[in-house]
């Protein structure tokens, strides 16, 4: 059972302009992907692009693993040039995966963020309260998906197209507003873009403080350029409250992404 | 049907010497890009290594630079990661174990801001059991010459190599910065000052704009550059480096198969190390050995010294 | 609806000074990679470009090296053309007619084996109507020094430019190798012995091995490499000039777009020149300054002067 | 009317191994191509592989540009994974072309060297003693198609796999043996491997020396590292005898294969 593997590409499709499902079918034996563990994927085998790119499972059914991708550059755009058929190397499962929530929980997906929490929505089913924002209606894929897994789900879109108008955010904050709380979840999982997760940071910090309020944990998957995936080139570090550190007088330490995480707690992050 | 000593003479020698360190292949891994080895444990048995080259490592641990760290460029890519590692004292406590369990020579890659700690850096390595030889990473910038690169101004390289041979037995590898006018010439120069053998090439110094924001990729502004991109300025160099000295050559830069690596063999390279190809494919090495085999045995020869600098070149 | 002013407002200025030489917008091709200028002109219409670079001249012809002068490398190629061209006279007589009918200004690529060569093609073309600057390339060796590069060695340099500089009154381009420790350093020289302007840089030097054969694939052995996979170290190098001299600079390097157009004018290039992107797509030239009138009118810019230099770095 | 055009893939079929038959529409008014001329082709838009490479005009029919090519490197293979409806940039036609033979006329192809030369049994339908030979027998391909169109048609395979075994030149001096001749032809066509091309140099210039030979003229494609393909880069160029030069000193000068060439007059390339 190796982390790297040969797998053929059963299909491909665009779901729209934007965002494509890849499905591959390993040529052999694989470890089982946990929700918040990544791949690194690429087509192709010329020199450009070079690298791999990190995806999240966004599904592991009958041995088939899927990715839900954005189109963004040149390494995205090659992989939706795979056609039915092609054989790729895929290294993976990566990193480490969201702790197993207890009772409901709260997830909170910005955009593409949805492909990583939804194995999680989909392994604790109708136990999530799913906050889901994006640009556009474009930009919102799998919504009925994730609306049959959830036990409730929250869209913002920021132009009104679909949804609330308004950011994810803010819907998040009525909701957590401790003078009318209607949940009993206590634990927020989040993915999705740098902004929205400084954000969640700020909103946690003032619910902590805030006597009333359930939420006790948050966890977010962080993202940054990755070169190996599996922690020897350290490109992915993130700023990480010293805590394990010898020398306490060491305030924050770097951690990997590709291996300490992609999964943090949102306290430990150092965000600037 | 009996006893087949032929199929074992089929199997050509692969073996080759770095300075009295005998390596079974002549693949190994290119500093900062394999970690301290057991991050890719679980790809690849590393007993099946030439030599494990371990992240940089220095005197005390080091934070490095800020993200991002790494921008993908056009068959290459650009690192900063500003040698990040965790100190020569928990290498030897906390990674070097697990590398003594492999048939495999470790070899400490390891740098200073001055050359008091690279000094003290060498003799700390050397003193610990289980490794092997030391490459000296002279691509930073001296902090006692103001800043200057110790591996791109000669007087300076001679000076920090000097001392470093004095304070250290083991073999002694000089890696050598690609960003220079003469690599010949700072071949010599290390080669007179003590090395055993030269590494090359690090990479080259690069930068990539954001052009919306204006900014750098980089937080660092620049990084170094590895890859396929490299790969034909690192086979020039490293023949030009052969025709001038004597000690051998590990050559690397952009080697992602075994036509690449023997590039470099035939160019004069007695060794050669895999870096960013094991980002792509973490079994790099391991194929590449495998390639090797092939292309001896499809040409019909029993060793592989045979092909090391046989480059024939015209007038 | 009347006169729209603002329609003509919003075409922002792309036209920038070299030295005196005022060019409609910025984009210029790369020496060597555009012929004498007619081979592409069934592709484009050659007075759309900034300026028209011409093949290397020399004041006798070359017949240049044996093939195979080309050999493709990973994003990029080696070329080992060997300088081969017709002579500044008879490129006087047959070629600069034609360029004279369009409205881009003429820029005349020259080089020579000693001092007294690069003087002697200096005075012709100058003397020839429609030669509009001149652009030395130093990358050549300097027979009478015993084959030094000219380009390379910092006094050498600063020989041949005071003594060119004396020998025209046109616009002087110095252009620039890469394939030195301090590209800074050979700008302040150029400047500081006469030039008015510095580009860079031309290509870097590589070897590419065919391992079967044991021989390097070009004749000639080495070649200078090209393309893509060279940007990230054009672009370093264009920043670090920028930041040591005065004079203009005129960037190129792997410029297949005009986002990597961009990279150079924001890291300081006041224009930029295409070169192996003519190779790839004949009518590249137009497109990037097509793609820079866009990317200004996207950011609501209304000059290409108010984004040159505009990097910011980090600390 | 440009050189420089998007055409669109319409097929791209495998003929075996390692030969394949690309078919391109042109989106725009093109130039009608002529026997022996090439066009710079390159699949993808990635800067791996980086040049176009030159490709012989196989066939033109019905606006239809088609290449028969061999899979050999990186620029090849990355030809043959073009899919129907891919759009690709196209240089083109480039270089001069085969002289118009003046009544029957000799074909010499090895390997892929039949590509160039198809046009022109084409065009002069039943001219041509066509000689053909490759390495085996999966290296020989549209045999039928050229049998058609040719007035007699030679094969040989170095392994005697298909046709007689031996080289084409031997089958060709056999042919061109003077004590019994058998034909009108006066001229030779030849494109093929340059030992091939060498061997036919050594033939040609004996049947020059003989007064019984018919034999006056022989064009030969030649083939070198390209480049640009337009005359620009000076990358492909082949010494030629130096005829056109106002030094008459100079024993020679080069001359480049994609713009003086690819065709050229066998006793002007100087062969070393
Ligand atoms: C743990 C993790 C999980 C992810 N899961 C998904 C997913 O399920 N679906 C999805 O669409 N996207 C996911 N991403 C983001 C995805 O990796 C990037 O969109 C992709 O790398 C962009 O590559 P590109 O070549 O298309 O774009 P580029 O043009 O190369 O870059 C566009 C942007 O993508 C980012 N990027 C580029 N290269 C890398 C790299 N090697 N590593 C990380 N980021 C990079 C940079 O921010 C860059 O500015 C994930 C990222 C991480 C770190
Ligand atoms: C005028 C002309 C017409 C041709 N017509 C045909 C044809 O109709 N069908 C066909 O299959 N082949 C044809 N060729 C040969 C074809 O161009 C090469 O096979 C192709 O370039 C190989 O590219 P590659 O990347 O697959 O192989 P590579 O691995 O790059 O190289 C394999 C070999 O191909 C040659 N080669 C590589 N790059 C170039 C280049 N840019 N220009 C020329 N040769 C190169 C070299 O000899 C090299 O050793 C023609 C060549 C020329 C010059
Ligand atoms: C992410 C990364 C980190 C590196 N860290 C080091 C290092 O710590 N010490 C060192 O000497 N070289 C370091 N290098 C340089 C490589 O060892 C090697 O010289 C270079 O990458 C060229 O080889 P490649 O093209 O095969 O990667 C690093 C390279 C990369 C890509
Ligand atoms: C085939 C070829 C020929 C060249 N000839 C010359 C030359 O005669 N004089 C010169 O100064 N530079 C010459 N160059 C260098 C280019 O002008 C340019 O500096 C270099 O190729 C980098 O730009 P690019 O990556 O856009 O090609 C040549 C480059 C190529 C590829
Ligand atoms: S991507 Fe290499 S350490 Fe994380
Ligand atoms: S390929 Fe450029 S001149 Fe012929």
């Amino acid at each position: 059972m190796s982390k790297y593997f040969k797998a053929k590409t059963v299909d491909n499709f665009s779901l729209n302009k934007h965002f494509s499902l890849l499905n591959l079918s390993p040529l052999s034996d694989i470890d089982i992907p946990q929700p918040g563990q990544f791949y690194m994927l690429q087509a192709g085998d010329t020199c450009d692009p070079l690298l791999k790119r990190p995806f999240s499972i966004f599904r592991y059914e009958d041995n088939l693993l899927s990715f839900l991708y954005r189109i963004r550059g040149k390494g995205t755009l090659s992989l939706s040039r795979l056609k039915s058929g092609d054989i790729i190397n895929v290294i993976g499962p990566l990193g480490n995966s969201y702790p197993v929530p207890d009772g409901d929980f709260i997830a909170l997906a910005g955009g593409i963020g949805i492909a990583s929490l939804l194995p999680l929505l989909d392994r604790f089913k109708n136990r999530a309260y799913l906050f889901y924002g994006a640009r556009n209606k474009e930009e919102l894929v799998m919504i009925d998906a994730a609306k049959g897994i959830s036990k409730e789900t929250f869209i913002t879109t920021d132009d009104g197209s679909e949804g609330k108008k308004g950011l994810i955010t803010d819907s998040l904050i009525d909701f957590l507003n401790p003078s009318r709380i209607t949940h009993h979840a206590s634990r927020i999982y989040a993915c999705g873009p740098t902004p929205m997760l400084k954000e969640l940071h700020r909103i946690i910090k003032s619910q902590i403080q805030n006597p009333k309020s359930q939420i006790i944990e948050c966890y977010v998957s962080m993202e940054e350029h990755m070169a190996c995936g599996v922690g020897a080139c350290l490109g992915c570090v993130v700023k990480v409250r010293g805590q394990e550190t010898v020398d306490s007088s060491q305030k924050w330490i770097y951690k990997r992404v590709c291996k300490e995480g992609p999964v943090f707690d949102i306290k430990d992050i150092i965000w600037e | 049907m009996g006893i087949t000593p032929n199929s074992e003479l089929r199997t050509p020698n692969l073996s080759v010497d770095i300075a009295g360190l005998k390596l079974k292949n002549p693949v190994m891994t290119a500093s900062g890009t394999f970690g301290y080895g057991e991050e890719y444990s679980e790809f690849l048995d590393l007993s099946m290594l030439g030599a494990i080259v371990v992240k940089g490592l220095s005197i005390t641990p080091r934070q490095g630079n800020p993200t991002p760290r790494i921008v993908e460029t056009p068959a290459g890519m650009l690192n900063a990661i500003g040698l990040q590692n965790i100190g020569v004292e928990t290498f030897i406590k906390e990674k070097l174990p697990f590398l003594k369990q492999f048939k495999t020579p470790v070899i400490a890659n390891f740098f200073g801001d001055s050359i008091d700690e690279y000094i003290h850096a060498a003799e700390v390595l050397s003193n610990a059991e289980g490794v092997h030889a030391l490459e000296m990473n002279i691509s930073c910038p001296n902090k006692q010459a103001g800043w200057i690169v110790f591996g791109t101004d000669p007087k300076t390289m001679e000076q920090v190599v000097t001392a470093v041979r004095k304070a250290t037995k083991l073999p002694l590898i000089v890696k050598l910065s690609p960003n220079v006018t003469d690599i010949g010439l700072m071949a010599k120069v290390a080669e007179n000052a003590g090395a055993d053998a030269v590494s090359l090439i690090n990479t080259i110094t690069g930068m990539v704009v954001d052009v919306k924001k204006r900014r750098p990729v980089l937080a660092n502004n620049t990084g170094g550059l590895s890859g396929p991109a490299v790969r034909p300025i690192a086979v020039r160099m490293v023949w030009e480096v052969y025709k001038v000295v004597k000690i051998p050559i590990i050559g690397m830069g952009g080697i992602m198969n075994a036509n690449d690596a023997l590039e470099f063999l035939i160019a004069g390279a007695r060794a050669v190390a895999v870096g960013t190809a094991n980002f792509v494919n973490p079994t790099a090495t391991i194929e590449i050995t495998e390639g090797l085999k092939r292309f001896l045995k499809e040409e019909g020869l029993s060793d592989i010294n045979e092909i090391i600098g046989s480059l024939k070149v015209g007038s």
